[in-house]
């Protein structure tokens, strides 16, 4: 046990990799067994995670678990086996811990075949997820980052649509050109602080010329505006949902998107502060652009996957606004919105692929009056889709909340306007999930023979009920009290801001009556003469 | 009477590469063997002059003037047959080559300086002096000639061995 | 006592989660039982916290149970206040609530989906509560959204009809145009205060001078205010509200006329003392709200379906409210809001029980000479529509006259307007009541089975029409002798000390325009009952006089029909144009396919280069051998 | 004596010169005609161009005996590749019935 | 002269496998070879004894750490470390080609003479510097290739192939002897180095015919790396000849030529700085030209063995950008990259005999749907095309990262960019091939072809390939060994390239 005690974090890590293997060496005649064996270890993996990360106490600089050795040179430069949890990524790596077994169960039968090698494609996912979460070498993080391609190519194209091929390579390439042009910046400044430690290449970069360090900047934001998707760089996105198995879809909305947001808030904004300030603009204005676009464009599609897709999009705008607007408020606000897409958007995905097991049809137009048939699994959705459109009390509205008041006090000049402009956002939101709710599930039920109504003969099961409820309890948990998933993160966001000499939050002062004290304190200290209140707890 | 010399090998050449009919490109090529023959006895080398004799025009060209004859493919070959880009770029390299050649000569030094220097340099190329040097130095060189040999032996046997 | 007055809105909840969950197996009994008994716990709760505020020095009671949303420079409690408009609204909401719960086992027997009705109206008192107890900003926020979630369920009750869904979305669509209001408000507030602790803004605004021209408070109360027409379904998001009597009559009798549509107001005099700051937006919230009250009086002249008729009545009265806030009147805006909850709850319940005795027949020109069928239904009627007309001595009349007194001390013009909109108001309902109880039956066979409703529906009628009768000489204003009481009484809550008053009383001609507004109002209203009370005959024959303006005014001026033509066609177009033209054909097919395939033709030509001769290959061989030497003799 | 002389008079030149022009020669038979074995020949061509300048050097160098034993291994390989080019020839014309090079190009792009 | 035991232990790699030719050649004689089984056995054993026992020598000379030099021999580690390399590669073709030429119905003596002999000359050609060594060693190991490419009897394409092989690879040879002869001329000397030395006390270095006789060898070597504008033999030798062979080609060929260059250029000649700038500046420019037309020719191939052969000439290409680089951390990750592109190109080969696609039929059609029917091989299918493709954690990442690192070190970003934007669309090819393996469902016709063709047993193709994917895994996971204790110390001890 001393092993593990030295190195929780490779367990964690790569513990699913082994076990994967293992399962694929199983023949396919012991697919179900496999599946099940899958299931057991991702689920123990989470119940360790669980107890390991929020066991220990984190340090003083909020580093729950660290290791680090020196891994090779290699001729050159020196790569460090370093990985780390901190307050950070400790909510992603739950998260990714948590989802895996839940999408595991949630999608229990909706594979026929190869479901082992499935199994085992699903755990070597998340050995690369959790990899470039916890990694803290940008080597070792690289390594991951590209790592994960492969196992979600591969579910994507097997087990997927009738356009998997399609969607498949478009996936891989898309994100591999991103990741080879960020590896040349990567190797560029590795070679002028002569390793990969973050620090160093943080000294480095500051070292470099202001045009050099906005290109490294642009080459690593656009690697991972890819993954996140930014508007213009979205488009994989959809086909990848779309014909990617419902697991597949729940992992890659619910954690690889996450990385690209992970990885500005981890490396691209610490590693180049002034090309980030310098670049924000741009990023806050794609981000507006990609919170309005994928909203007007789920609006207009037929294929409610596409359309949750597309919701994405919209979604992961607003955690790049929150990250543009490098202030405290609006940076936790996308840390938690990256947590509660990971689970509303996840959500919505189980319910869609349980829909599309019984109906074998997403079109929308196939659907009406499905309440009448599904009760329960009509409550689940309502409720998933109030919390994607951020109803108060669902996690979905205090991320949002936070983003938006963090970018209208961010120190930037275009942070009031395009605050404003965002928040038109939360209505197109509600916009395209209603109208499609309604569409789908209410109005007189849809009789014809082939319609996908017609096909629904039963209501969710004690299964589909067990993955469900979790979510939900989360959704709510996260709405309620949301201090839970962001009090780790609030001393890095801030401290990296300060250290950053992010611009201060702008505030409006405001003419204090003439008669009055000049300089009335803009923050809410109650002035003195202030009738007393009766404090009742 | 180096003059003559090279005017053979090279008019020889030029008429192999010219020359449609394929048995006389052959014989334009016999002649250029025996020019460069001719040259390596002006370069007072009379060894490798005789073996050039015998081991191309004797082995070699027979060897292919047979093959010529047994594949009957002396045909007359239509030169415009081939694509004229092919041709006139190749035209093009070739006379670029023979004026570089020219030129490259012309402006070596060092060359200059080993052509002055070698003009009265004792000259005799005697067995005696190769043998020491082939079984003394290149010991190795020789044992791997005769692999090479060997081997180009079994390729052309499996190549061409009949009942496989 | 205190420590249990954080159940007054968690009681609804937990029934609301109760009834939903287990509702269906529990049968309805146990669902009336429970859906009832949350509510009459939290009017308990809620009468014994009134009393506990009553008691303070300061009328205010704060409770603090944790915090909520806390990160940097933004701390948001979950918390209560307690004080004289909470307190009051608090009490109507629970009041007037449970009225229209009772009401409602009466109405909603037969339903299938009882336990579901009963969940959704515990859950919309329950977020009612919040919005009104809310101690900040964004837990006011929290009811308001929740408000109107609960609007979109109860609307699409009826889910598997055609049209309930719709308006269900429409109402919370257009509710969420005016949310991007508040939301922006709250961003500029919290930019503004720092603070989004409604105690904490109000302190701060009592010691800012006012704003002389167009600053950003006045745009923050701007945009709340868009937010306030939303939700209190003004001009021009008032759209919503007509359609939303799609839902079962209870449901449009407790949110959309007496609770949640005044939750705009409300939210305007939560925030008095920063309204008062800001001159230009109280004109605007004036101009809104005068055009609003003649706009959809002037549409309900001659609607024929009778919950049509009070749901424009409606969207008027609202506008009278807001023109009231608008003249400086928070009170007086208030206590209308008050009133009107008595008579229009009323009005609404027995329109219901109406349309119950006939059958679910709504057509005005179908129904007719119920009053002797129907006695309790019909002089309950009677209470309410003297009181919505403003009958002299009835709440309707205190609180209507206050109003445009105060109109008519801001701008005459705007209390011209409201008289106009209080004659229209008078003539519409007494058509409605003469169309539907009095002349001869229209529909014979329906009329024979008319029966009066049962009692847990008619004794609700009473209880509210004695409020509506009675409740005004709460505020009696000064010009009659009255001291105006509630005006006093919300004084603090409204004020919060600010250190100029929200306004001095002007002189004016008091009785003499109660005199006029009132004789107006009677006399229309006469003429209206006149013309009807033997059935539709005059209407028709002024449909075929003017038979533009009939249509016009029918029709609703024709705004939903252009909304759909010139707002949602185009979006939806927008949407479609941005998806199939700029994400298929530019993003993927120039900015991705295309590089593959330039890529694959690039291929295609190189691989031409392998042409299979030798020749060509020693070609190319010879050529990179110039190449080399080129390159090494350079 | 000067370049052009030392050319035309037989100096060092005078060999390179045509050993180049010869290997220029073999080139360009290999480049110009399609009969395999005259574009084998055009190969031994320039092997023989090689060998004169070889020789050549070993001339000016007082006769270093080292170039003369490379030119022996030379005449070796030039005769094996000789061999296995014509059984080569010989094994595409078992097949297709030509020598002609252009005409066994079955295999491209 | 007599050789010092240490000094004929040191021959004995080269001598073992001629002998073993020779063994086999005398049992190829029997005339039912071809049918008798315990003959065929006794020749492919002779021949994997003679590369074992190579192997063992070897390695013992590695142990031992003794760099002998004798006749115009450096049995330095560098000689070793390509030693190991071509005996690894000449050990995995000769189990592979017991498969395939048995799926092909013909069994050869001669075939493993042949290779046999090349693996002798390759061995020969990369440890020296001598340049009559160097010329014989070449041809010793070209001459027996261009037969093996035209071996294929029942195929036309075959003569075909090889005599497009021969005649190219003739005129190359040519040049190169040509360069060489230049070079001796003005230096008098063979010995490369010592002619380098001489030339620069000389001051010749500049000389017109010193450059252009460097220009003329440098061409010899890029033409058996297949760089552009010297590749196109390779495709259709490739297509041309049996699978093993082609994959035994495309790694040993490859690797010895870029060992030699090594060997010559940047170390030999090194004190001719001037031709060491235009090298570089050349390879750079070929290097562009072959990753553009290597990969994208290979893009739009339907037969895998062409696909192969254009992106082993793409990987030239990135194997040139070491030179360009030309750092000594960039030729040790030249060297590591060739042992990993050993084992993941002849993988690839070895796949297409392990699957049993015999004859023509290597299309991509034809692969379709086998990832699933044989799960181990197409679980190395994957490993060797990711690598390939230089996807991380396998190897043919690492040797990609120290390339393009010290090209980024040495200021060549753009160039840099150029290969990661190369390896993008490589991928594209690579994954094509997984698509086959794993995304399509067989065709129905594959399906038919599958039903009459008898199963096909490929045992020691299939053990071929489990052990390439092991060592590109290796590569992967164990990259600092092999990077720090095979490549650099060949090249630190080899040629002292690193003080």
């Amino acid at each position: 046990m001393t092993w593990l005690n030295l190195h929780p974090l490779t367990f964690l890590v790569f513990a699913p990799t082994l076990l994967g293997f293992v399962l694929m060496a199983l023949p396919h005649k012991f697919g179900k067994l496999a599946r099940l064996l899958g299931f057991l270890g991702a689920l123990g993996i989470f119940i360790l995670s669980l107890a390991w990360l929020l066991g220990h106490t984190p340090a003083a600089g909020g580093t729950v678990m660290a290791e680090r050795a020196p891994w090779f040179t290699l001729v050159g430069l020196p790569v460090d086996y370093a990985l780390a949890v901190d307050g950070l990524n400790l909510w992603l790596v739950l998260l990714t811990t948590f989802l895996v077994p839940l999408t595991m169960l949630g999608t229990w039968n909706s594979l026929k075949d190869r479901i082992g090698t499935f199994a085992a494609l699903f755990l070597l996912l998340e050995t690369g997820m959790l990899g470039a979460l916890v990694a803290q070498d940008l080597f070792v993080f690289y390594l991951f980052w590209e790592a994960m391609l492969v196992p979600m190519y591969f579910m994507i194209g097997v087990w997927g649509g009738d356009e998997r091929r399609y969607a498949a390579n478009k996936f891989f390439l898309y994100t591999l050109s991103g990741s080879l042009l960020w590896l040349v910046a990567l190797l560029y400044l590795a070679n002028k602080a002569g390793g990969f430690n973050p620090a160093l290449m943080a000294q480095a970069a500051s070292a470099l010329p202001f045009g050099v360090q906005g290109w490294l900047f642009i080459a690593f934001a656009v690697a991972f505006a890819i993954k996140v998707p930014l508007f213009p760089l979205h488009t994989w996105l959809p086909d990848a949902h779309v014909q990617a198995p419902t697991a597949g879809s729940v992992i890659l909305a619910g954690v690889l998107l996450k990385l690209g947001g992970y990885g500005f808030i981890r490396f691209a904004i610490p590693m180049f502060p002034q090309a980030a300030m310098h670049y924000a603009k741009p990023i806050a204005l794609l981000s507006v652009i990609a919170i309005v676009y994928g909203a007007l464009v789920a609006m207009v599609q037929r294929d409610i996957k596409k359309l949750v897709a597309y919701s994405s999009v919209s979604h992961m705008g607003f955690v790049m606004l929150g990250l543009a607007s490098m202030t405290v408020i609006g940076t936790q606000g996308a840390m938690l919105q990256m947590l509660n897409h990971g689970i509303s958007t996840g959500a919505l995905f189980l319910l869609v692929g349980m829909l599309y097991d019984r109906a074998h049809t997403r079109m929308i137009a196939d659907f009406g009056g499905v309440a009448v048939k599904m009760p329960i699994f009509t409550t689940f959705f309502m409720i998933v889709t109030l919390s994607s459109i951020g109803l108060p009390l669902t996690n979905g509205f205090v991320g949002e909340f936070w983003i938006l008041n963090g970018t209208f006090l961010s120190g930037f000049s275009w942070g009031r306007l395009y605050a404003c402009l965002a928040t038109s956002g939360v209505l197109l939101g509600a916009v395209y999930m209603l109208w499609m709710f309604m569409r789908v599930f209410w109005g007189p039920e849809n009789k014809d023979e082939d319609s996908g109504t017609h096909h629904l003969h039963s209501d969710l099961n004690a299964r589909e009920i067990a993955v469900m409820l979790p979510l939900v309890v989360l959704i709510v948990w996260m709405g309620v009290h949301p201090k839970t998933f962001v009090a780790a993160s609030e001393v890095p966001v801030a401290a990296l801001l300060q250290e950053i000499k992010a611009p201060a939050p702008r505030v409006f002062v405001l003419k204090p009556a003439v008669h009055e004290a000049p300089g009335i304190p803009v923050s809410g200290s109650p002035a003195p003469e202030a009738p007393a209140a009766h404090e009742v707890h | 009477m180096f003059i003559t010399f090279a005017l053979i090998t090279l008019l020889g050449a030029l008429g192999m590469l010219l020359q449609k009919n394929v048995v006389v490109a052959g014989l334009c090529m016999v002649a250029a063997f025996f020019g460069v023959a001719g040259l390596f006895v002006l370069l007072a080398n009379p060894v490798a002059a005789a073996l050039q004799i015998i081991v191309y025009t004797g082995a070699i060209m027979v060897l292919v003037l047979f093959v010529i004859m047994m594949l009957n493919s002396h045909e007359e070959e239509k030169a415009q047959a081939s694509h004229p880009v092919q041709r006139w770029l190749s035209f093009a390299l070739l006379a670029a080559l023979a004026f570089g050649a020219v030129k490259l000569v012309l402006s070596s030094g060092g060359l200059k300086a080993l052509a002055v220097a070698g003009a009265e340099m004792p000259q005799a190329m005697t067995l005696q002096k190769v043998g020491t040097a082939l079984f003394a130095d290149h010991l190795l060189g020789f044992e791997v000639a005769g692999l090479v040999l060997l081997a180009a032996m079994v390729g052309a046997v499996a190549l061409t061995k009949r009942n496989l | 006592m205190n420590k249990y007055y954080w159940l007054i809105p968690i009681l609804p909840l937990l029934g609301a989660a109760f009834n939903g969950l287990l509702g269906k197996r529990a049968g309805k009994s146990v669902v009336t039982v429970a859906g009832l008994g949350v509510v009459l716990g939290s009017l308990v709760l809620a009468a014994s916290a009134f009393l506990a505020m009553k008691a303070l020095p300061d009328h205010r009671l704060v409770l603090n149970y944790g915090e909520w949303m806390v990160t940097g420079s933004m701390a948001v409690p979950f918390g209560m206040v307690i004080d004289p408009l909470s307190g009051t609204m608090m009490l109507v909401v629970t009041g007037v609530g449970f009225l229209i719960h009772l009401y409602s086992v009466g109405y909603m027997h037969a339903e299938e989906g009882y336990a579901r009705f009963f969940s959704y109206l515990n859950l919309f008192v329950f977020f009612m509560l919040t919005l009104v107890l809310g101690s900040s900003l964004p837990l006011m926020f929290v009811g308001w959204e929740g408000v109107g979630l609960c609007s979109y369920l109860l609307i699409g009750y009826y889910f598997e009809t055609d049209f309930a869904p719709q308006a269900g979305l429409k109402a919370f669509l257009f509710n969420r145009v005016g949310d991007l209001g508040v939301s922006i408000g709250m961003l500029v507030l919290f930019a503004s205060f720092g603070t989004l602790t409604i105690s904490d803004i109000l302190i701060q605004a009592g010691h800012l001078a006012p704003e002389a021209s167009f600053g950003i408070l006045t745009f923050a109360t701007l945009m709340l205010f868009v937010g306030a027409t939303g939700k209190s379904a003004q001009l021009p998001l008032y759209l919503w509200l007509p359609d939303a009597m799609a839902g079962p009559t209870p449901v449009s009798a407790l949110i959309h006329a007496a609770t949640m549509v005044t939750s705009g107001i409300y939210m305007i005099c939560r925030l008095a003392p920063v309204y008062t700051l800001t001159p230009i937006t109280m004109s605007v919230v004036a101009w809104v709200g005068a055009a609003t009250a003649l706009f959809a009086a002037t549409i309900g002249l001659f609607q024929r379906d009778i919950k049509k008729v009070l749901a424009y009545s409606t969207v008027s009265q609202l506008g009278y409210m807001f023109l009231g806030l608008g003249a400086a009147g928070f009170a007086a805006g208030f206590f209308h809001v008050f009133t009107h909850a008595w008579f229009k709850a009323l009005l609404f319940l027995g329109a219901g029980s109406a349309i119950h005795a006939m059958h679910h027949e709504q057509d005005l020109f179908k129904m007719g000479g119920l009053k002797t069928k129907t006695k309790i239904t019909f002089l309950t009627m009677v209470a309410g529509t003297v009181a919505i007309m403003g009958f002299p001595g009835t709440s309707g009349f205190f609180s209507k006259d206050e109003i445009l007194y105060l109109a008519y001390l801001k701008s005459p013009a705007l209390w011209l307007v409201g008289v106009i909109a209080a004659c229209c108001t008078s003539f519409y309902m007494w058509r409605l009541m003469a169309l539907a109880f009095w002349g001869e039956p229209r529909d014979h066979h329906a009329y024979e089975h008319a029966h009066e409703s049962p009692l847990s529906m008619t004794v609700p009628l009473m209880a509210l029409a004695v409020g509506s009768l009675l409740w005004g000489f709460w505020g009696v204003p000064e010009a009659f002798g009255g001291h105006f009481n509630i005006g006093e009484w919300l004084k603090p809550a409204l004020t919060y000390g600010q250190i100029h008053a929200a306004h001095g009383h002007h002189e004016g001609p008091a009785v003499l325009l109660a005199v006029i507004s009132t004789t107006l109002g009677l006399a229309f209203g006469f003429l209206g009952w006149s013309k009807y009370k033997d059935g539709p005959a005059w209407e028709l024959a002024f449909a075929a006089k003017f038979p533009f303006l009939h249509g016009l005014l029918l029709n609703k001026y024709y705004v939903d029909e252009g909304v759909e033509l010139y707002l949602l066609r185009p979006i939806r177009w927008f949407g479609n144009l941005l998806w199939k033209l700029f994400d298929v054909i530019i993003i993927d097919g120039v900015g991705v396919n295309l590089p593959g395939a330039l890529a694959r033709v690039f291929g295609d030509f190189t691989a031409l280069f392998q042409t299979g001769r030798v020749r060509n290959y020693a070609l190319s061989m010879a050529l990179g051998a110039a190449i080399l030497l080129f390159v090494f003799l350079k | 004596m000067t370049g052009m002389d030392a050319i035309l008079h037989g100096g060092l030149q005078g060999y390179l010169v045509v050993a180049l022009l010869l290997f220029a020669l073999g080139l360009a038979t290999v480049l110009l005609r399609r009969t395999l074995l005259l574009q084998f020949m055009g190969v031994e061509l320039m092997l023989n161009a090689a060998n004169v300048a070889l020789l050549a050097f070993a001339r000016f160098r007082g006769g270093d005996a080292q170039a003369m034993v490379f030119y022996l291994f030379i005449i070796a390989v030039a005769a094996c590749e000789a061999a296995v080019g014509l059984a080569l020839v010989i094994g595409l014309y078992r097949h297709r019935d030509t020598t002609d090079s252009d005409r066994a190009a079955s295999l491209k792009q | 002269m007599s050789l010092t035991p240490s000094q004929w232990a040191a021959l004995l790699p080269l001598l073992v496998p001629a002998l073993g030719a020779c063994l086999v050649i005398l049992m190829s004689l029997d005339k039912d070879q071809a049918t008798t089984k315990w003959i065929r056995g006794a020749m492919y054993g002779t021949a994997l004894m003679a590369v074992a026992g190579s192997f063992w020598y070897l390695t013992d000379l590695w142990k031992t750490g003794a760099q002998p030099t004798f006749f115009q021999l450096h049995m330095d580690r560098l000689a070793q470390f390509t030693g190991i390399f071509v005996m690894v590669a000449a050990a995995l073709t000769i189990l592979q080609s017991w498969d395939h030429f048995h799926q092909e119905g013909w069994v050869k003596g001669e075939t493993l003479a042949l290779l046999l002999f090349s693996v002798t000359g390759m061995m020969l050609f990369a440890s020296t510097t001598h340049f009559v060594a160097l010329f014989l060693g070449l041809e010793l190991f070209s001459i027996p290739l261009y037969a093996l490419v035209g071996t294929v009897r029942a195929r036309s394409e075959s003569a075909e192939g090889g005599m497009k092989y021969f005649l190219t690879g003739a005129v190359a040879s040519s040049c190169f002897l040509m360069g060489g002869v230049l070079i001796y001329g003005l230096s008098g000397t063979l010995d490369l180095a010592a002619a380098a030395a001489t030339l620069r006390a000389q001051g010749l270095a500049l000389d017109p015919l010193v450059l252009v006789g460097a220009a003329l060898m440098l061409l010899g070597f890029l033409f058996k790396v297949s760089a552009v504008p010297f590749h196109q033999w390779t495709p259709d030798a490739y297509e041309a000849s049996p699978h093993p062979i082609a994959g035994f080609m495309s790694v040993a060929t490859k690797g010895v030529a870029f060992i030699a260059l090594l060997r010559i250029f940047p170390s030999s000649l090194g004190p001719l700085t001037a031709v060491g700038v235009k090298m570089q500046a050349v390879v750079a420019v070929l290097a562009v030209a072959t990753l553009v037309l290597g990969n994208l020719t290979a893009l739009v191939q339907s037969n895998v063995k062409r696909m192969l052969a254009y992106s082993s000439i793409s990987h030239a290409g990135y194997l040139m950008l070491g030179f360009v680089a030309g750092t000594p951390a960039a030729h040790t990750g030249v060297l590591f990259y060739l042992v990993i592109y050993l084992a993941m190109n002849l993988g690839a080969f070895g796949l297409l005999t392990a699957f049993g696609l015999v004859g023509e039929h290597t299309t991509f059609e034809d692969l379709r749907g086998l990832g699933w029917k044989r799960p181990a091989l197409g679980f190395s299918a994957a490993v060797f095309m990711l690598s390939l493709a230089g996807i991380p954690p396998m190897g043919g990442f690492y040797g990609k990262y120290m390339i393009f690192r010290e090209l980024v070190a040495t200021g060549h970003v753009s160039l840099a960019i150029l290969g990661v934007l190369a390896s993008l669309v490589s991928a594209y090819y690579y994954l094509r091939f997984l698509v086959a393996l794993f995304l399509q469902a067989p065709s129905a016709e594959a399906e038919r072809l599958a039903s009459d063709r008898p199963v096909v047993h490929a045992p020691l193709a299939g053990a071929t390939v489990l052990v390439s994917a092991a060592i590109v895994l290796a590569g992967g996971f164990l990259q600092y060994f092999l990077v720090e204790g095979f490549a650099k110390r060949a090249l630190v001890e080899g040629l002292g390239l690193i003080r």
